[in-house]
């Protein structure tokens, strides 16, 4: 009987409690409104910790509560001595069992969350058949975001894409201090270690949108400014995305004469930090979808205001501590003009943020990225095993071979480029 | 009892342990040994965790050679034995002897700081392995370093007290200090065993 | 030799008092006085940091000097105020808890002091030298290791010095309660603020040495070239983070378990009953210490160490819970039945039991690692450490310090205004603090300069600010009540509360020798045991006899000045170099002065202690 | 808490305690004996290039051997007094361990 209502209870708290909780923050940034799948099996986690622990608490105010008001001492009460109660056996292994009793309720799915959260492996179908791997290089650089999808030559900088329909995995690294990847609605944060210790965790997104993502480990004055988004949309729109952001070279030229001119400006100012089309990692963000993104430097509003701003200024006011700072460049305000116009070009895509919240659900298998699925199943399986073997390879701490590589991180995008080349 | 203590002659039995501040010597000198572990185990640590990272400088299998550690290693341990001598004619109330070997301990010591210092300066000039070469090596020189400065701290602290006693005998002001002196010398060694085992010996194995 | 009188005397001979003093009462008002400057100069960090928060894109701040603010709010707050704060009270009140005479190491307890204090000083110096550390309390590699200026060599170089002080602090107590325990003072009758302050002790003797060496590899690797955090040269930032975390896992409850006892003194006190389950509250307060050596790795689940290793820690975290579990109920417990007094200090403690169950709550919460994964680096840490630190810490703190006032001091504060302090600052903690919970859970992250516009997290950070005004004017209520209190300098008498435990069956404040013959004791509470079967008097266990003293000493303060200086010369290094010779000279001249030179102390007679009252609390 | 100051007059005491710490200093060399001899076979194997899978255990559990003869007969942990002392190196042995092993495991990966 008393299970029953505590079963009963515990559903009744856990509606509740979700009801009071998803009435906080907004839907593309709170962990309690969550869109993906890690963060829905952590609001639950959540969710079942605080049933717990309110059950205790509440339990500790209603003794707290009665002893105040009944053992609080009266006028005329100053000479009563109280029995001095050594202790109770009874009581004290009472409250020794049942919180042990709790705690391993809490224990067990958190071990179980922990390790499946961790699970990088292939998802399979209903049928069993393994789905192709997207693998992205995150890395981390103050203040912004890198992003390179492994094997199919696409790299982009602070917004990035994924598909709805399965999870995208991160293989992470930071350029220079600690980082940490944190999109509050799809999945909870993981750092980012300079070190040569690669870390490894999927996103996925249950619905399209725009997610934001934040930097959660202290990494300068600019800590706080270094937000990135996550572009959820179908898959169908995806393979579009990653079609066209593959045929960009950085040749086209722009229609305009200004912005002919502005590639100019382009090419002989800023090439040396920043590249337009696939390329491996450089000192600053990738451009190659520049115009198409929600946000500048990803937390001012895309205007032309702010634009001119930043490049007049190199983002010294706008992004304190920022690495631009440094960079040599000297432009008139006519080549700033030209160059805003030049940037202001760089949509090589129909799908945009936009495409993420406009509603339209393109299906896609993917197979399109992964051309050598259709030379057979297995042989494409085993392939996209391959790269998470050699990833699991290194997170089974094969120290020597870490440590000998000295810059392990390069080392890490070069093995991915590589694997490309095949 | 304040300047009884002073006196030298007849000593009871455990003299270092006679009186409260000597009781409250021992006692918190061997609390502060354990905190001791604890600081010389982050180094060890630190030191297992960067030893293959040598950055393309020296690695320990290049470097290290196992005849001078040894010659150390049996230096540091036999000062050790002969401050136990020390201690054996202390607790016998002969202070020329404990002074003696206390001396044999002192000279022994020296030696093997000496044989450290030709050890790094060889290591420094002929191999090229600077604290700043790598991040083993860094580790390497702050671990074995971090000994080296024990003991020479602990050869100061041996001397300082033979001067300062060296006229007045035994008596129960002195005795802790110089029991405690010694306990300091053994941990000394202690370490010395782990440094040569982890850092020598399983250096050269891999 | 023997000054036993506290006559009025001019400031520069009571400077000099202070300078040279090892007596444990006087090193406590010393640790007193620093712990609450840097209480101040903590605070006024928090409220700036909130008045940046106070609405999105503020820029009250700069960026930079919001890092410097934010890291020495956190570095202050812990080692520079809710330490010493606490080595205040076990200065002031252990030794008498215990029936002793003096501490073990007088002289190493006021090197101890200095120590911690020019290490606070030198830490401080930053700011007027190009810049305060910035890269967060826990200065995590590489960061720090980049960062520019000479802020984070302040700060290692700081808490360098200042964590040697508290680890001869933390021996000095140690070596105290094992062997200068009164007669009859069994390990089982101690006190349990006795018990709590051994206990941190011994978490302080085995945690700071990892603090020094991590210290130490920093400040090779920022001054001398190291590589030991450099990924470049193979070094790994990870080993930081755990040297920081072997530390300051401990810390956290270097700190908790004295404010423990603080509640287990004060409950009992005013509800005038024992403690209920003393032995099982020595049992818990043990079990929490070693446990709390095994859990470090949960502040870094994040970090990618992997789904075993998380696990592990995750469970051995829970497990804290359960010892703490039995503090709360053992507390409630000892109310029931009770005759409870809402005497000021018992208001602290009441006002403690609510804020740190929802602090122990959300601890839980935090173990479990995959939920951590949302919680880690955002504002939900952030509240959950205030719970925990300002809801049990300080709450204990000022308890203890209200309480402990009249022995320290011979005066009492008023309670009207420390009902007025309570209530401010109750009140303004929980509006500041509690909706930070959902601040993070909202997509706040921790240490975040400003906010954008559009987040939604715009009121509840107002709110947030509002109430910090509030716990700053509490704060200001109480400092007025300190200065009102001590102007007046009402006497009271040894026992003003009716307590039970042996520091009060003397005189207020004690004289210098704390006992004027040892005192027997016949269980646990003693003084409550007398005036229950005997007169109210502590019977003595000696006849009446000469008692040793030790003599004052400028040496610990050498000592400590000479590293201090040092440090300056290790930082800046070129021709600075002088300044670490003399230092280091100084430091060791002293060191070698302290051990060459008999001192072996001196008496005070039989006859003038006959002159001076039977030494009871009358 | 009386303190012993008066020395022991008593000859026969006295020669007792001699006779005991002579005991107590046979036991010692043999430790030093000992502790060589362990040192020599440490040195030997790695000398030796025995597979290394057998030398490191070996050479560990030496070194830990020779360190528990220092605390028991060189620093006199067997004799009596010892318990506090017992308890914080056991303590910090503890604290040690914990923080090699996390350091050489969950550092790299």
């Amino acid at each position: 009987m008393k299970g029953w209502m505590s079963r009963f209870k515990a559903v009744f708290a856990l509606t509740v409690m979700a009801l009071i909780l998803s009435g906080c923050g907004e839907s593309f940034l709170s962990a309690l409104q969550p869109s993906g799948e890690g963060a829905s099996m952590l609001l639950d986690l959540m969710i079942l910790s605080i049933v717990i622990m309110l059950f205790v608490f509440v339990i500790v105010m209603i003794i707290y509560v009665f002893v105040i008001f009944k053992f609080r001492q009266k006028k005329g009460q100053e000479d009563i001595v109280p029995k001095q109660v050594e202790g109770s056996h009874a009581l004290e292994t009472l409250w020794t069992v049942i919180p042990i009793i709790l705690l391993l309720i809490l224990a067990v799915p958190t071990i179980q969350y922990t390790f499946a959260l961790a699970d990088t492996s292939p998802e399979t179908t209903e049928e069993g058949e393994e789905l192709d791997q997207i693998w992205v290089d995150v890395t981390g650089s103050q203040y912004w975001w890198h992003f390179e999808y492994r094997d199919i030559e696409v790299t982009t900088s602070q917004e990035l894409y994924i598909p709805t329909d399965r999870r995208v995995n991160l293989s992470m690294i930071s350029d220079d201090v600690i980082h940490s990847f944190w999109v509050p609605t799809i999945q909870g944060k993981m750092d980012v270690n300079p070190t040569g210790n690669t870390n490894e965790m999927y996103i996925q997104a249950e619905e399209e949108g725009v997610y934001w993502g934040k930097c959660a480990e202290l990494c300068g004055p600019s800590h706080s400014l270094m937000d990135f988004k996550i572009v959820a949309v179908s898959p169908g729109e995806f393979e579009q995305w990653v079609e066209d952001m593959q045929s960009v070279s950085g040749e086209e030229e722009p229609e305009s004469e200004t912005a002919q001119a502005g590639q100019q400006v382009f090419a002989d100012n800023c090439m040396s930090c920043h590249a337009i089309g696939s390329s491996p990692n450089k000192a600053g963000p990738n451009l190659t979808n520049f115009a198409d993104r929600e946000k500048l430097a990803g937390v001012f509003d895309m205007n032309e205001e702010n634009l001119r701003e930043w490049i007049a200024t190199k983002g010294e006011e706008m992004k304190p501590g920022n690495s631009m700072m440094d960079a040599p460049y000297d432009l008139s305000d006519e080549e700033i003009n030209q160059v805003m116009e030049y940037l202001m070009t760089l949509s090589p895509s129909e799908i945009t943020p936009e495409s993420a919240n406009n509603g339209i659900y393109e299906d896609s298998d993917l197979s399109g990225l992964f051309p050598e699925e259709s030379e057979g199943e297995g042989e494409g399986n085993s392939d996209s095993e391959g790269n998470g073997d050699s990833e699991s390879d290194s997170e089974s701490g094969n120290n020597s071979e870490d440590d000998s590589e000295g810059d392990s991180s390069e080392n890490s995008n070069d093995n991915s480029d590589n694997n490309s080349d095949e | 009892m304040a300047e009884d203590v002073l006196k030298s002659g007849n000593l009871p039995e455990n003299p270092e342990r006679a009186t409260l501040e000597g009781r409250n010597k021992f006692m918190g000198f061997w609390f502060f040994l354990g905190g001791e572990t604890v600081l010389f185990a982050s180094l060890f640590g630190t030191y297992l965790a960067l030893r293959n990272s040598n950055a393309e400088g020296p690695a320990s299998e290049d470097i290290f050679g196992l005849g001078l550690v040894f010659i150390m290693t049996v230096l540091l341990l036999t000062s050790s034995l002969t401050s136990v001598y020390a201690m054996y004619h202390m607790k016998n109330n002969d202070f020329k002897k404990m002074q003696l070997w206390l001396g044999i301990t002192v000279v022994l010591g020296l030696a093997f700081l000496g044989m450290e210092i030709y050890e790094f300066y060889h290591y420094v000039h002929g191999y090229e392995f600077g604290y700043t070469t790598s991040a083993f090596s860094s580790a390497f020189y702050t671990l074995v370093g971090f000994h080296g400065g024990h003991v020479a701290f602990g050869l100061l602290w041996i001397v300082s007290l033979m001067i300062r006693n060296a006229k007045r005998g035994l008596n129960l002001y002195n005795t802790p200090k110089f029991y405690i002196a010694s306990l300091y010398w053994h941990f000394i060694d202690v370490v010395w065993v782990f440094i040569f085992t982890v850092v020598y010996l399983l250096g050269k194995v891999g | 030799m023997s000054t036993t009188a506290n006559q009025k005397a001019g400031i520069g001979s009571v400077l000099w008092d202070y300078l040279t003093t090892v007596d444990h009462k006087k090193i406590a008002i010393l640790y007193l006085i620093g712990g609450m400057f840097f209480f101040l100069v903590g605070g006024l960090q928090a409220m700036l940091i909130r008045i940046q928060l106070v609405v999105p894109e503020n820029e009250f701040l700069s960026a930079q000097f919001y890092n410097e603010v934010l890291t020495m709010h956190g570095t202050t707050m812990i080692f520079l105020a809710a330490m010493p704060l606490l080595f205040a009270l076990m200065n002031a009140v252990l030794p008498l808890q215990i029936g002793a005479r003096d501490v073990a190491f007088p002289f190493v307890n006021a090197l101890g002091f200095w120590l911690f204090f020019f290490g606070g000083i030198f830490l401080n110096i930053s700011w007027f030298t190009g810049g305060a550390p910035d890269a967060g309390w826990t200065a995590y590699a590489p960061l720090s290791v980049f960062s520019e200026g000479h802020g984070v060599d302040y700060y290692a170089i700081g808490l360098q010095i200042s964590g040697f002080g508290t680890l001869m602090a933390g021996i000095n107590f140690l070596v105290t309660v094992i062997n200068m325990r009164a007669p009859g003072m069994t390990y089982m009758r101690m006190p349990l603020f006795t018990w709590t302050s051994f206990i941190a002790s011994v978490l302080i003797l085995f945690a700071f040495p990892a603090l020094t060496v991590g210290l130490f590899l920093l400040t090779f690797d920022r001054l001398f070239g190291a590589n030991f955090f450099n990924p470049d040269m193979g070094g790994n930032a990870i080993i930081w983070e755990h040297l920081f975390w072997i530390f300051g896992h401990p810390e956290v409850y270097i700190l908790i378990l004295p404010a423990f006892g603080v509640f287990s003194e004060v409950i009992p006190a005013f509800a005038k009953k024992r403690l209920f389950g003393y032995s099982s509250m020595v049992f818990a307060t043990i079990l929490i210490a070693f446990l709390g050596f095994m859990v470090w790795a949960h502040h870094m689940f994040t970090v990618g160490l992997g789904p075993i290793a998380n696990s592990i820690f995750a469970v051995a975290t829970m497990a804290i819970a359960v010892p703490t579990g039995i503090k709360i109920f053992n507390w409630l417990f000892t109310l029931w039945g009770g005759q409870i007094r809402m005497t000021s200090p018992m208001v602290f403690a009441l006002g403690f039991i609510p804020t740190f169950t929802v602090g122990g709550m959300t601890g839980v919460m935090l173990a479990s690692a995959a939920a951590d994964f949302q919680y880690h680096d955002s504002y939900f840490v952030v509240a959950h450490f205030h719970y925990v630190i300002v809801g049990g810490v300080v709450l204990g703190i000022f308890a203890g310090l209200i309480y402990w006032w009249p022995k320290m001091f011979g005066t009492f504060l008023n309670e009207k205004l420390n009902h007025w302090f309570f209530w401010l600052f109750f009140i303004g903690f929980h509006l500041t603090f509690f909706l930070q919970h959902f601040l993070g859970l909202m997509g706040m992250p921790r240490r975040y300069w400003t906010f954008l516009e559009g987040q939604n997290l715009d009121l509840f950070n107002l709110i947030s600010t509002i109430g910090a005004f509030f716990m700053a004017i509490g704060t200001l209520v109480f400092l007025f009540n300190v200065v009102k209190t001590q102007l007046k300098g009402e006497k009271v008498s040894g026992d003003p509360w009716d307590a039970r435990t042996l520091e009060w069956s003397i005189p207020s404040p004690p004289p210098f020798y704390n006992f004027k013959q040892e005192p027997l004791v016949r269980g646990l509470d003693p003084l409550w045991i007398e005036k229950m079967q005997g007169n109210g008097k502590i019977q003595p266990a000696e006849p009446l006899g000469d008692i040793h003293m030790p003599n004052r000493s400028l040496t610990p303060f050498m000592i400590s000045l000479g590293l201090f200086i040092a440090g300056f010369g290790i930082m800046y290094q070129g021709g600075m170099w002088v300044l670490a010779g003399i230092g280091f000279a100084t430091t060791f001249g002293s060191m070698l002065y302290r051990s060459l030179k008999d001192d072996i102390g001196y008496h005070v007679h039989k006859e003038e202690l006959e002159e001076e009252g039977d030494g009871s609390n009358g | 808490m009386a303190d012993h100051t008066n020395s022991v007059e008593n000859t026969d005491k006295h020669e007792f305690y001699k006779k005991k710490h002579r005991e107590q200093m046979k036991h010692q060399v043999v430790t030093f004996v000992m502790m060589i001899a362990f040192t020599l076979i440490a040195f030997g194997l790695v000398i030796a290039e025995v597979s290394a899978m057998f030398t490191i255990p070996i050479i560990l559990v030496l070194a830990a051997v020779q360190v528990l003869f220092q605390l028991y007969y060189f620093m006199h942990m067997n004799e009596e007094g010892h318990q506090w002392p017992a308890v914080m190196i056991y303590s910090g042995i503890f604290a040690a361990v914990l923080t090699i092993l996390a350091l050489t495991t969950i550092t790299w990966w």
